[in-house]
């Protein structure tokens, strides 16, 4: 089955780390992904509060090329970039007038056949638990991590059909077969905010704080997410979250990539970790002392 | 060969005003096989119907049309008048010239030619109608009632003061349903145990009343009149006639903190062998048979044997299949409330302080697992702030049902008062989206938890309950102030929906009555008809046909039971003769007759040769439960199927009679 | 038996000729319950309407089969009507919704073969609904009369 | 002429029905007289195996056969379906006229069956110029219930998307109601009421079909274009929401109409107003045996 990948802006932008420690990953696993030739934006940021057929043919514009491309599945790192993908998918699905009018758009078919994956779909569905399992290497135990879902992974739970939407359970899965403790806190699909990342600061960093200080509250070494909008969030804001609450957090926000990555024995550097605003450092020591 | 007479009514200057009826009776009397034409001032009078019967009896009449006014108004007085002289009162068809044409049409012209016209018609349908007898079904009278709660109860309590035996079949060890689980109930506040022991008791020790608990129905086949039913009775283990109820067997019982109890929602455990509640009727235990040691460990274990002095715990005990013939049912099977667990944001399940409502009702009942006292699960402290949230799974599509489950505003109100009455100084808050509260003495209750017992009415969702510092942390919304607000709460209480009985759609199935999507039993009709299933003999009562409370139960059960002792008063149940006839020669059995039939009337009949070899499978219509409607003969594509009154060849005559 | 031969010289009363455009007849199927007593209501309130409509009374929507529909259009009617209970109130609890997916296809199928659709016409008047009946008549009334075609002629001999 | 893989296949599993006495008949394809054509053929020994054969000239629905009493009679029987026939076993059962016990569905991978008319011209290559329409919108071209498939061995069929599959349906549809009224009372004119197109289909299984019921005689017999057209409407309605699409009406049809053309359009609309397509689920309730509240209602006032 050829694997179609996305990777969206973020990918190859702000959150390279991910797009890196992915491939890493990927390679030792000897796991092949094909890149969509030619793709576009996924419509995430504003076409799809703005107008909603393009929000529709934007993803449906991707898809068809990976469906023309011979995928069968495709593999969407970013949340919100999956989001779209799916929405939209699910919008041709089912409605026929709709498709009609996207493929006449598109001048291309589309079959909905494809099946969309988020990257922890992809982890436990497509590569599976075995596989994952055998590869770790550097078994991260005593460590305890944190998993972030946020808003895009899971809702909404109708279209996206992943995981329990109000407890989802599947990156703390990942995270226990690297032999870390998977930490159990309230707020794991709260809102960061990242709707609001650029016009209002303030209601960022207080729900973004809600998060992390609930999840350091529960004893977290690190976070793990698989959503770039969710670690700029959690990353970037982190040191401003602290003088403004006057509370240290100092907790490492990783991808959930970067993680596994760890835990396979991949060097550090080579998965990007030193590309975060909030350094690792103590948390790669601790890994170390393990071994 | 037809002899059909035509009599045109003048209907005073109503018809004749319009309609020229001495053309209509020329015309008629042009038809072949019309042998005798009149028309008359008032057909309905009584010299109007005498002359009809002369007329029948003079001319040995085969039919009779009457170009009069609507069917609706006068098609049984004609259809008696002809009986009477020994016609069937089939063979009267009605052309409607009145309200179809001299009342609404002006040109008397053109208003005669539609008289005639309709009166062709008639008369082309008259010459074919076939006899039609009505049906008449034999009675076995004695009653089923399915679910031995509030509503189950009252059922069979009036059936039986009726004088007709019945069957109560319950599923639990004892009889008393959701009720007896309730402490204190709206809006009178008098104690649920206290009004429902009492009609327990009746029940059980009525003459007419046969009680079967810890039972279920296996099977029902047969129709109005004569359903056979089978009656699974499970193994009890314990010998019921011997018991006395004393104890000493579950006393003795090892297993005495490994098993949740039923009945009081999971909050306290039970032994294996156990009784529900201390007020269970009967008050004979039942032997869990999945935790029993005896059972699990190869007999060991035998201590309720030992203790019990009459000896009568006997683990031999086989399931039991009991037999009965009834003349009509009624489905009482109640609610179930639904699983909360896709609310993930409130925590049930995960927080032990998050319980639902009925868990709430155990906390408050003096026979509950605190006696009484409210406590909390997780360390037994008594709260001082509880959250109550209503609507959890109700009107709501996207996660739970879109339909109001009706109790939940008025059992909040209760619980807030009663937590004020218990707890001094407490304080409760309640998020709803509206308060429902229309019966009587409903909305002062609500507003006396409002204001004399203090309880925060909060009109807005909650989104997300989590623990903090031993505190449960409840965000939501206060629409009415466009505030979010944020509660630290001792305890959360959900007003979690209710959804029928699990397993009623399965029961459904086999009663052959039909459910709604959810599964609540559907009426006949939903205004006129509230306590009848679709099925001829199968009625319905209690919460099992949607969301009501304990009067509304109480009066459902009742007119179920109404419905039967009338049903019963007769010898035989008699239906229209109207009903839906099989051609067996041609009927191919593909059953879409069986598949758009709304009265189960439809089943398969086998045709076998003297040897008893199958020659063929084909349709069989129950003239029980048919109601004539025809779907059947709209499905069949071969037309092996009629439905006798409307039949196809008189439709057909009726149309070319039109023919241009 | 009766046959059109003997009717037709027998039958004098002011007779429409063969082709009806101009005063079509219009054949209405109407269940007994709901709109068969709404046209009675509309007879009670001596409201007037379009006198080309000829009813037949069924028990139910369920029974009206659409052989009927063609059935009428092969004696010469140049509109059919089907009328009966509303959703959810069929006295037979399901016969209008068995039907209405028959008469769904049915229609489909015809307007595919080349009947015009306007000729065919379907609703709900509930007992109560006498004026939706009375406008419901005047209007397909009116409709038929306009129409050009005779896109029923494959029924009926030319 | 050689035995295929398929061939050796399909043998041996009817042999094995057979010798086992899990069927009493097996109903398959040999090769006929003309390379070009393939032919029905029932076996009751499992010596006769071998004559069974499937290729692209495998066209007749041999489902057709599951509705005659003489076959019926064998109780147990064994058949080979490609994917479009096998619905209509899986319609059969739907329908009571079949028990899922009494057949063994030996199910062929099929990549599309040459076109009659071609085919006796001497064409022998699957293309999408060459193939029936009902192949190039075949869905299951793997059948989608069976006891034993037989993969195929062909290469798979290529679509460009050059070729449109009943494109007259979008024509018509788009047409005047005269305009569609000319057409088919032109296609209708040339019925015999010879009533092939019912003894052909696998569905049209009533030991009384409606236009032999004369008590009343609602579709006029005569072979005039009424009688035609009634005949002709009739049967589409009776197999709306049934047909399968084998396109064995058509074929059968000796006056050619196209009566595929109907099946197809009411299988599409049927699909688009009440999501329901035929013979894909021997568990699903046919779409004339059940109602929504929500249908379509927009054509009623």
């Amino acid at each position: 089955m050829k694997l179609a990948y996305y990777p969206g802006c973020s990918l190859k932008g702000t959150s390279f780390e991910y797009e890196v420690s992915l491939l890493k990953i990927l390679e030792a696993m000897n796991i092949e992904i094909k890149e969509i030739p030619d793709w576009n934006c996924c419509g995430a940021s504003a076409a799809h509060s703005i107008n909603h057929n393009l929000a529709i043919a934007l993803p449906a514009r991707n898809l068809a090329i990976a469906e023309k491309d011979g995928c069968e599945s495709v593999l969407a790192p970013c949340a919100a970039c999956s989001n779209r993908l799916k929405n939209a998918d699910y919008e041709l699905k089912n409605d026929d007038i709709l498709k009609k009018k996207i493929t006449d758009s598109l001048e291309m078919p589309y079959d909905s056949k494809m099946s969309i994956n988020n990257m922890l779909e992809f982890l436990i569905g497509t590569v599976g638990k075995d596989k994952i399992k055998s590869m770790v290497k550097k078994p991260l135990s005593g460590l305890k991590v944190a998993s972030y879902y946020g808003c895009l992974l899971v809702r909404p739970p109708k279209v996206m059909q992943f995981d329990d939407p109000e407890n989802p359970v599947t990156m703390d899965e990942l995270v226990a077969l690297t032999g870390a403790e998977p930490v159990d806190y309230s707020f794991k699909t709260e809102c960061c905010g990242a709707i609001n990342s650029l016009s209002k600061p303030d209601v960022v960093m207080a729900l973004t704080g809600n998060v992390l200080y609930d999840i350091k509250k529960h004893g977290a070494d690190l976070v793990v997410v698989a959503c770039p909008l969710c670690h700029s969030n959690l990353d970037v804001r982190q040191r401003e979250i602290e003088r403004k609450y006057d509370e240290k957090l100092g907790l490492p926000v990783l991808f959930i990539t970067e993680l596994l990555g760890l835990s396979f024995g991949i060097d550090p550097k080579d998965l990007a970790i030193d590309g975060h605003m909030v350094a690792a450092d103590k948390v790669l020591k601790k890994i170390d002392q393990n071994i | 060969m037809s002899r059909i007479g035509v009599f045109v009514c003048w209907c005073g200057s109503n018809i004749a005003g319009t309609v020229d009826v001495e053309k209509v009776r020329e015309e008629a009397a042009k038809i072949p096989g019309v042998v005798s034409a009149l028309d008359y001032k008032y057909m309905c009078s009584d010299p109007g119907q005498n002359s009809l019967r002369n007329i029948i009896k003079e001319k040995n009449l085969t039919g009779v049309v009457l170009a009069a006014c609507s069917p609706h108004m006068h098609e049984n007085t004609f259809r008696k008048a002809a009986a009477k002289e020994g016609l069937n009162p089939y063979f009267v068809e009605i052309a409607n010239i009145r309200e179809q044409v001299s009342w609404v049409h002006e040109d008397k012209e053109r208003a005669t030619a539609k008289a005639v016209d309709l009166m062709k018609m008639m008369v082309e349908k008259v010459k074919r109608d076939k006899p039609i007898e009505d049906v008449r079904v034999p009675l076995n009278k004695k009653a089923l009632v399915i679910g031995g709660g509030i509503a189950g109860i009252q059922a069979a309590l009036d059936i039986a003061n009726g004088g007709v035996e019945v069957i109560l079949v319950e599923k639990e060890p004892s009889i008393g349903g959701r009720m007896i689980q309730l402490d204190e109930t709206f809006p009178t506040l008098d104690c649920s145990s206290c009004i429902m022991t009492p009609k327990m008791v009746e029940a059980n020790q009525h003459p007419n009343i046969k009680l079967y608990t810890y039972s279920e129905v296996e099977d029902i086949s047969g129709y109005i009149g004569n359903f056979k039913v089978k009656i699974k009775k499970k193994a009890r283990s314990v010998v019921e006639k011997d018991c006395t109820g004393c104890g000493e067997c579950w006393n003795a019982c090892p297993m005495h903190k490994n098993v949740k109890s039923e009945f009081n929602v999971q909050l306290s455990e039970r032994t294996a062998i156990y009784v529900p509640f201390p007020q269970a009727v009967p008050l004979v235990p039942v032997l869990d048979r999945s935790v029993c040691l005896h059972f699990k460990k190869g007999g060991k274990c035998q201590k309720c044997y030992d203790a019990c002095g009459p000896k009568c715990i006997n683990f031999d005990l086989q399931d039991e299949i009991i037999e009965e013939t009834v003349g009509a049912i009624v489905a009482s099977t109640g609610y179930d409330l639904m699983d909360t667990s896709m609310y993930g944001e409130y925590g049930y399940g995960k927080y032990k302080d998050v319980i639902s409502g009925l868990q709430f009702e155990r906390l408050l009942s003096a026979s509950g697992p605190t006696e009484g006292v409210i406590k909390r699960p997780s360390d037994g402290k008594t709260p001082q702030t509880i959250v109550f949230v209503q609507c959890v799974g109700s009107r709501d599509p996207e996660k739970g049902v879109p339909y109001c489950s009706k109790v939940c505003c008025m059992y909040t109100a209760k619980h807030a008062k009663l937590f004020a009455h218990k707890v001094h100084g407490s304080q409760s808050y309640v998020f709803y989206i509206d308060i429902r509260s229309t019966s009587k003495g409903y909305e002062e209750f609500v507003r006396g938890t409002m204001e004399q017992d203090g309880a925060i009415y909060l009109r807005g969702r909650v989104s997300k309950i989590y623990e903090d510092q031993g505190k449960l942390i409840v965000k939501g919304a206060d629409t009415l102030s466009g505030n979010q607000v944020e509660i630290a709460a001792d305890m959360v209480v959900l007003a979690t929906g209710v959804i029928p009985k699990k397993g009623s759609d399965k029961l459904a199935q086999m009663l052959g009555i039909s459910y709604d999507k959810y599964g609540f039993f559907t009426e006949s009709h939903p205004k006129l008809r509230p306590a009848e299933s679709s099925t001829a003999g199968i009625f319905l009562a209690g919460m099992a046909q949607g969301p009501r409370d304990i009067p509304e139960s109480v009066v459902s059960g009742s007119a179920a039971a109404s419905k039967i002792l009338g049903l019963f008063s007769k010898n035989e149940y008699e239906v229209e003769g109207t009903i839906a006839n099989v051609n067996e020669a041609t009927c191919v059995a593909c059953f879409y007759c069986q598949r758009v039939c709304a009265y189960n009337a439809i089943s398969k009949k086998e045709i076998k040769d003297r040897s008893g070899k199958l020659i063929k499978v084909v349709a069989n219509v129950n003239p029980g439960l048919c109601t004539g409607c025809g779907a059947c003969v709209n499905a069949c594509f071969s037309k092996s199927i009629d439905v006798k009154g409307f039949m196809d060849d008189q439709i057909y005559a009726e149309i070319k009679a039109l023919a241009i | 038996m009766e046959d059109k031969d003997v009717k037709k010289e027998e039958h004098g009363a002011p007779k429409i000729s063969g082709d009806n455009s101009n005063d079509p007849r219009i054949i209405a199927f109407v269940c007994n319950w709901c709109t068969y007593s709404g046209a009675d209501l509309a007879g009670t309130s001596r409201m007037k309407y379009s006198d080309n409509v000829r009813v037949i009374k069924l028990p139910c929507t369920g029974r009206i089969d659409p052989l009927f529909i063609v059935e009428a259009f092969k004696k010469g009617a140049k509109g059919v009507l089907v009328s009966g209970c509303h959703p959810g109130d069929c006295h037979y609890t399901s016969g209008n919704y068995h039907s209405r997916r028959k008469y769904a296809t049915f229609r489909d199928l015809l307007g595919y073969l080349g009947v015009d659709l306007d000729r065919v016409e379907f609703s709900w008047v509930s007992a109560s609904e006498g004026n939706k009946w009375v406008s419901i008549i005047n209007e397909f009334t009116d409709k038929i009369k306009s129409l050009p075609g005779k896109s029923t002629d494959i029924f009926t001999k030319k | 002429m050689a035995n295929t893989k398929t061939d050796e296949k399909l043998q041996k599993i009817a042999k094995d029905l057979l010798e086992s006495g899990e069927v009493s008949l097996v109903i398959g394809y040999a090769k006929g007289s003309n390379p070009q054509r393939m032919r029905p053929l029932f076996i009751t020994k499992p010596e006769e195996a071998d004559k069974l054969s499937f290729n692209h000239h495998a066209v007749q629905d041999l489902a057709v056969f599951l509705k005659k009493p003489e076959v019926k009679k064998f109780g147990k029987i064994g058949i080979v379906v490609k994917g479009c026939d096998e619905k209509a076993v899986n319609a059969l059962i739907q329908e009571y006229q079949l028990s899922r016990e009494n057949i063994k569905i030996i199910g062929v991978e099929c990549n599309g069956v040459i076109r009659q008319n071609l085919a006796d011209k001497g064409e022998t290559g699957v293309s999408e110029s060459t193939v029936y329409d009902k192949c190039l919108i075949c869905e299951e071209h793997t059948p989608v219930l069976y006891d034993f498939l037989v993969e195929s061995e062909e290469p798979k069929l290529n679509l460009s998307g050059s070729v449109k599959p009943y494109a007259k349906i979008e024509e018509l549809e788009s047409m005047s109601a005269d305009e569609k009224n000319a057409f088919w009372a032109k296609e209708f004119d040339k019925c015999i009421k010879c009533y092939a197109c019912r003894q052909a289909c696998p569905l049209c299984y009533c030991s009384r079909c409606i236009v032999e019921k004369n008590m009343p005689q609602w579709i006029d017999t005569n072979s005039e274009e009424t009688g035609n057209a009634q005949w002709n409407l009739i049967r589409a309605y009776h197999l709306s929401g049934r047909c399968i699409g084998c396109g064995e009406c058509e074929r059968a049809c000796p006056v050619n109409i196209p009566l595929m053309l109907i099946n197809e359009k009411m299988a599409r609309d049927i699909n688009n107003m009440f999501g329901y397509k035929s013979g894909l689920d021997i568990n699903a309730k046919p779409v004339f045996g059940v109602f929504s509240e929500s249908d379509f209602n927009d054509f009623i006032k």
